[in-house]
């Protein structure tokens, strides 16, 4: 009775059926909507990224793996690897937190002051990365605002380094990557319904325990999308690092920029950026993994 | 009459699970018919069905003589009611209704004219220039009414149309339906769960339980003659009694309850004797003091456990020598006596009101 | 020398026909602005932008093109990743190409240029060498800056700079290679004649030294001036001509003369340039000693003709650094041409060790 | 009695733990336009080095960006027109996949919408430089159209997605419905679900548009050198120089968005299930 009554209120148009003509028109009916962007998507990003797979094997003529056994013994490479894994996790995380904390006071407003205060969100967009690292200078540095500030205060001569290293590099992609997200956890917790959060309170839930037994929770696959995305934007970013980052801070992007730009050498370059795109694949399909296991 | 719709054998699996074994039904012109049962008896998919938003996994169906099995869904010539309205939220009033007219390009002036006529049907006129998050629930589903009839489709399908509605506008809308039935003419096909929404508005009724049609027939007919102990439960209210059938004429069924005392009941196919039985009779069948006894009436003894004031109806509850409870509706009467717990009562129906079921 | 990686891109016949759909499907409503150009378009010289750009504009371009009628576009942003697919396409966009160091000789070496022509260019007679395939046309300095207000008695010279006692700060270094090998084996004692070859192991060793004192190794150039001038370092190795615009601008900076790296800039012709004559004709032409005076007044750079320097006003020559200084050390870029990518792997792995 | 329970929970809502959630958030929205801020007074300064705090003060720096020599200006246009077109192809494109995906539920579906929505996910110095050698073999390095193809690979994922949290919201029964009525697909589409979703669909683009005015690593390697983009100027020309006129186009960017955004968020009417 209860699975028959999901398939009843879940079904709807051209599930389950193949084989039958009228369902082939119909999928074929929303083919029409798919089919360009489907075109598109293969034709200037698929086909172009099998290009640079095929790169990475393929160079002067001959199939090789050179540019993978190059990178398996690299100590270079692994510590590309890890840097960009624990810079991209990090700043996830962070902007996570940080996104959490704005989209949950934006969801608590009226729209027409909730448009306002996403103009704040995004103004960062507006300013480039290149002065903003100026900024982030005079703000962070040893000699900056901030320090400055702490040592007044303190009376002492003591220095927070908080940039020119990993500190650095999660701000200032931290900076970037905040308003992308916002938006996937605001507009989570815009959809929920808010007769559940009064269910809640009417049956004696302080305003912590609503938040943390039924906002939070329905809005974890939100959570989950904002930080999948800005984690992976994050690997992939090789400007902030550069300007903002230490010694150590070199990251598979830069790496993949160096090697097309500097070094000319395609086949690593291609090599770097297939290894940085099944991370990010293996990454994804964790997430989805444990999202289908927890909503089981 | 013309038949508006029939249904030969139609049904739907998803994968092992069936969802509507095949299932007959014909709609005939100007008919009211509701589809009516729990959630999960397949009425839902049933009415999709026939709306085109699934396809049956057999069987075909005809709308208006032509076959529209695999007809998409805007060629079947269909109006739909929907529980949750479903307006579109950018329109306004009239512009909804505009809707169906517009997407068959009917001249300005006509659509104009038409929608007036619909507007002034469901009593919205003056509401034409709002948008639907303006109205009322009751407004809502009025206009939604209006845009089902505006272009006078073959077949008008209602899903649970009440369902979001209070109860007061629930059966004020219902009257007004009935109503718009009546004076139009349409065919509807309704489907809803509220078994007292089904009986007063339907010409006919097609009880759905478990994926299939248990019984269909006029509201009387459901009422009076249930064939399953499903439709007797389903329809109103019923008191079983568990029973032995002890003897058969070509007149009657006689059944032993365990306490020893014998009811009778109108003769039916298929019972032997010695088989279990359940006895059924409406709460509102039983009277409490005997007239004289007579053959055409059974009698038991019971002890009363509770009694529920309605206002126009009481209703008492007693324990039956045989150990089943059962319950007694009564019209209010300032003579009927207060029935104290644990005071012995003799209670008392006409045999013909007396239904057996396997 | 490795010959240009012919293989294109897509090569298999599938992908060909695929990409040549593609191409039609996808420019079909748009109008394909493809570069037709001959022999009597303009020549495209791609350089660096912003102010060193108006110089090039002003001292050699304008001339040029007043003496030649040669006309030359400038553009901005020489990138060797770009010229290679141009050059791999055949589509070129670009004639003459501005760069320098290790990637440029790096990607002479994969053959992106044309021959310098002998018969138009004098690649004789230089105080840099020419390479058979870029031709030098300007020398730079690269060394230290300081913030003379707050530095009272800076560290003047590479050994100076690594010694922690007489001139503690904290230091800016560049990501590069080429340049920060030089100047540590400097530092650390070598003389400027017997540099070359570099000895790495050494190079190394020395820059473990000041490893704890580098505040930030610096992979864009502007930030060698903004770091020092916003007080994040105490010393940034820079370069001259960038130390000249940041005073010119009232900044507290100061360039040291004692000792510095003495950097080359090279033309290049793309393969297969259709104005290959006049790209030559143009690279010629910035290197004659006029220009090259002027190239030098105008952004204290050092004139690649001997003798140039010599004929110079004293107050231009006053803050030019020289290569007859036995301090100073002109980079030799051959050097780099076919370690340079073996050696910034090191570096690069040193750095983030 | 329950009154009196209410208002004890209107001052629970303003107790602590949710006030130092506002309160973070605040310190959150600090710390995004902080560094806007500081830009602000460097881009009144006069000299050419970057200096905070600027010594002399003066408009040099925006008269040097207006400046149509400069080329700032036509950057600025070209970046604009192509965030226009990227963004109306991305809508073109973007729109209707969202809507097919959101209303199919075929074998593969999770696939293809996966490869629809992958650029986000993909490394932008990657994609760069697969559509770099990609477009070399089709000769469109450097047109406009190979500016706008490759700012639609990057920027109509997103305006898929947020499309699609729009449809989430959007009862079916609405599409249904016209379709009983005898709309076509295409109806539906244009005249039901498009008029519905407006909201999302328009925050989506606004999004889109300044992903594709803010993006530098693909027009990098794509556009013309003597045709750059507006963020392809700015990081061109710091391989010489931090020109501080950067900081006088940020700010003027800044101001500009604004005022625009303030005008369109008191024009836009409530409720039109936007952010």
């Amino acid at each position: 009775m209860q699975t028959m009554h999901a398939l009843e209120t879940n079904t709807t148009i051209g599930k389950a059926h193949r084989g039958r003509i009228p369902i082939m028109i119909r999928t074929l009916g929303f083919g029409t909507f798919l089919l360009p962007l489907t075109v598109f998507m293969l034709l200037v990003f698929c086909v172009p990224l099998l290009g640079v797979a095929r790169a990475s094997f393929y160079t002067n003529g001959t199939w090789t793996l050179s540019a993978y056994r190059e990178f398996v013994s690299g100590a270079l490479f692994h510590r590309a690897l890890i840097n960009t894994l624990s810079i991209g996790f990090m700043t996830g995380l962070i902007s996570v937190i940080c996104g959490y904390f704005v989209a949950y006071h934006l969801s608590r407003m009226p729209q027409r002051k909730r448009r306002l205060y996403i103009i704040l969100v995004m103004l960062p967009f507006w300013t480039s990365i290149l002065v903003k690292s100026f900024a982030f200078t005079v703000l962070l540095g040893t000699n900056g605002i901030i320090n400055q500030a702490l040592q007044a205060i303190s009376g002492t001569n003591v220095v927070v380094p908080m940039i020119f290293n990993r500190a650095g590099v999660i701000i200032g992609m931290a900076h970037w990557l905040i308003p992308f997200s916002v938006l996937p956890i605001l507009s989570s917790l815009l959809s929920q319904d808010k007769a559940l959060r009064d269910a809640a309170e009417v049956m004696g839930a302080t305003g912590m325990q609503v938040f943390w037994k039924v906002t939070f929770p329905l809005s974890l696959p939100g959570v989950l999308a904002s930080g999948l995305m800005a984690s992976v934007i994050g690997m992939g970013s090789f400007v902030t690092p550069s300007l903002l980052g230490g010694r150590q801070d070199l990251m598979m992007a830069n790496l993949v920029d160096f090697y097309v730009r500097e070094a000319l050498d395609w086949r690593m370059a291609s090599a770097i950026a297939v290894v940085l795109i099944l991370l990010a694949l293996l990454i994804l399909s964790t997430a989805a993994f444990v999202r289908t296991r927890l909503s089981r | 009459m013309t038949s508006k719709l029939t249904l030969h054998g139609v049904s739907k699996r998803y994968g092992p699970v069936t969802a509507l074994h095949p299932t007959d039904l014909e709609v005939r012109e100007g008919e009211f018919v509701t589809l009516l049962g729990p959630s999960g008896s397949g009425k839902s998919t049933l009415l999709k069905i026939i709306a085109g938003m699934e396809l049956p996994t057999e069987g075909r169906i005809i709308i208006n003589g032509r076959d529209a099995t695999e007809m998409p869904v805007r060629e079947r010539d269909l109006g739909m009611v929907f529980q949750n309205y479903a307006l579109m939220p950018h329109l306004t009033v009239f512009d909804n209704v505009a809707f169906p007219l517009k997407i068959r390009k009917t001249a300005t002036e006509e659509i104009r004219r038409k929608v007036h006529d619909a507007l002034k049907t469901v009593q919205l006129e003056h509401l034409k220039d709002r948008k639907p998050q303006a109205l009322s629930g009751g407004q809502q589903q009025r206009v939604s009414i209006a845009r089902a009839i505006v272009y006078n489709p073959s077949l008008v399908l209602m899903d649970e149309p009440l369902g979001a509605l209070d109860k007061k506008l629930r059966e004020q809308l219902q009257f007004e339906i009935k109503e718009l039935h009546d004076r139009l003419g349409i065919t509807i096909l309704y489907v809803t769960h509220d078994q007292q929404e089904a009986m007063s508005m339907s010409d006919r009724v097609a009880l759905m339980n478990g994926g299939r049609i248990e019984q269909i027939g006029t509201p009387r007919q459901l009422y009076f003659t249930p064939e399953t102990a499903f439709a007797a439960d389903f329809l109103g209210s019923s008191n079983f009694i568990d029973a032995t059938v002890t003897a058969r004429t070509s007149e009657r069924t006689v059944c032993r309850l365990s306490s020893g005392e014998e009811i009778a009941a109108p003769s039916r196919e298929g019972f032997s004797e010695g088989q279990k039985v359940r006895l059924m009779v409406r709460p509102e069948h039983i009277s409490l003091l005997g007239q004289a006894v007579s053959a055409d009436r059974n009698v038991l003894k019971g002890v009363t456990t509770g009694t529920t004031f309605f206002g126009e109806s009481a209703e008492i509850r007693a324990r039956l020598a045989a150990g089943s409870e059962i319950a007694i509706r009564i019209p209010n009467d300032y003579s009927l006596p207060e029935a104290e717990p644990g005071a012995p009562l003799h209670l008392e129906w006409d045999v013909r009101q007396t239904h057996v079921f396997a | 020398m490795k010959k240009v990686d012919q293989s294109r891109f897509l090569t298999s016949t599938r992908r060909q026909v695929l990409s040549g759909m593609g191409a039609g499907l996808l420019a079909a409503p748009f109008v394909l602005s493809a570069s037709k150009a001959g022999a009597a378009d303009p020549v495209v010289m791609v350089t660096f932008g912003g102010s060193f750009a108006d110089v090039v504009q002003k001292v050699i371009v304008d001339p040029f093109t007043k003496e030649t009628g040669i006309a030359v576009t400038i553009a901005n942003g020489p990138d060797l990743a770009k010229a290679k697919a141009q050059v791999q396409t055949g589509n070129l966009e670009w004639d003459v190409l501005d760069g320098s160091g290790g990637p440029l000789l790096n990607a002479a070496a994969e053959g992106l240029f044309e021959e310098l022509d002998t018969k138009i260019i004098k690649t004789s007679d230089l105080v840099a060498r020419a390479t058979p395939h870029c031709m030098p046309f300007l020398i730079y300095a690269g060394g230290i800056a300081y913030d003379p207000k707050r530095t009272m008695s800076p560290a003047k010279t590479f050994a100076d700079l690594w010694d922690d006692q007489k001139h503690p700060g904290k230091i800016g270094l560049r990501t590069r290679v080429s340049e920060t090998l030089e100047l540590a084996l400097l530092a650390d004692g070598v003389s400027p004649a017997n540099l070359y070859p570099l000895d790495v192991d050494r190079a190394f060793a020395a820059l473990d030294k000041v490893k704890p004192r580098v505040a930030k190794w610096i992979d864009q150039t502007p930030q060698t001036i903004s770091l020092l001038t916003a007080g994040e370092i105490d010393y940034s190795y820079t370069y001259n001509g960038r130390v000249a615009t940041a005073k010119k601008e009232g900044l507290s900076v100061d360039f040291s003369t004692d000792q510095a790296l003495l950097l080359t800039q090279y033309y290049s012709v793309l393969k297969g340039s259709k104005r290959r004559e006049q790209a030559m004709r143009y690279i010629e032409f910035a290197c004659r000693p006029d220009i090259q005076a002027n190239l030098a007044k105008a952004y204290a750079s050092v004139p690649v003709r001997p003798g140039v320097l010599e004929t110079l006003p004293d107050d231009v020559r006053a803050v030019l650094p020289s290569p007859t200084d036995p301090k100073m050390v002109l980079v030799k870029e051959e050097f780099w041409a076919d370690k340079f990518l073996q050696l910034d792997r090191r570096f690069k792995e040193w750095l983030l060790t | 009695m329950n009154t009196l329970h209410q208002s004890a929970k209107a001052t629970s809502r303003l107790g602590r733990p949710i006030s130092a959630s506002v309160l973070i958030a605040w310190l959150v929205y600090l710390f995004l336009i902080v560094p806007s801020l500081i830009v602000v007074p460097m881009s009144f300064g006069t000299s050419n080095e970057l200096v905070f705090p600027p010594q002399q003060w003066g408009l040099d720096l925006y008269a040097k960006a207006l400046d149509p020599a400069q080329g700032w200006l036509s950057a600025g246009g070209r970046s604009f027109v192509l965030g226009l077109i990227a963004t109306g192809l991305a809508l073109m494109m973007g729109v209707p996949a969202a809507y097919g995906l959101s209303r199919t539920n075929f074998f593969g579906q999770k696939a293809l919408s996966f490869m629809l929505l992958s650029p986000i996910f993909a490394p932008t110095i990657v994609v760069a430089l697969a559509l770099y050698l990609y477009f070399a073999t089709l000769h469109i390095n450097g047109s406009m159209l190979g500016l706008v193809m490759g700012h639609a690979v990057i920027i109509t994922p997103f305006l898929v997605v947020t499309t699609l949290s729009g449809l989430k919201h959007l009862d079916r029964n609405i599409e249904n419905a016209a379709m009983v009525m005898g709309a076509t697909q295409l109806q539906v589409f244009f005249r039901v679900v498009l008029p519905a979703i407006k909201g999302p669909v328009l925050s989506g683009s606004l999004f889109a548009f300044l992903l594709s005015f803010d993006e530098v690593i693909v027009s990098w390697f794509i556009a013309r050198s003597d045709q750059p983009t507006l963020p392809v100027k700015m990081y061109s020309s710091i391989q010489w120089e931090v020109s501080p006129v950067l900081a006088a186009i940020s700010t003027f960017l800044v101001f500009i968005t604004v005022i625009v955004s303030l005008v369109s968020a008191f024009a836009q009417p409530e409720n039109t299930d936007g952010f």
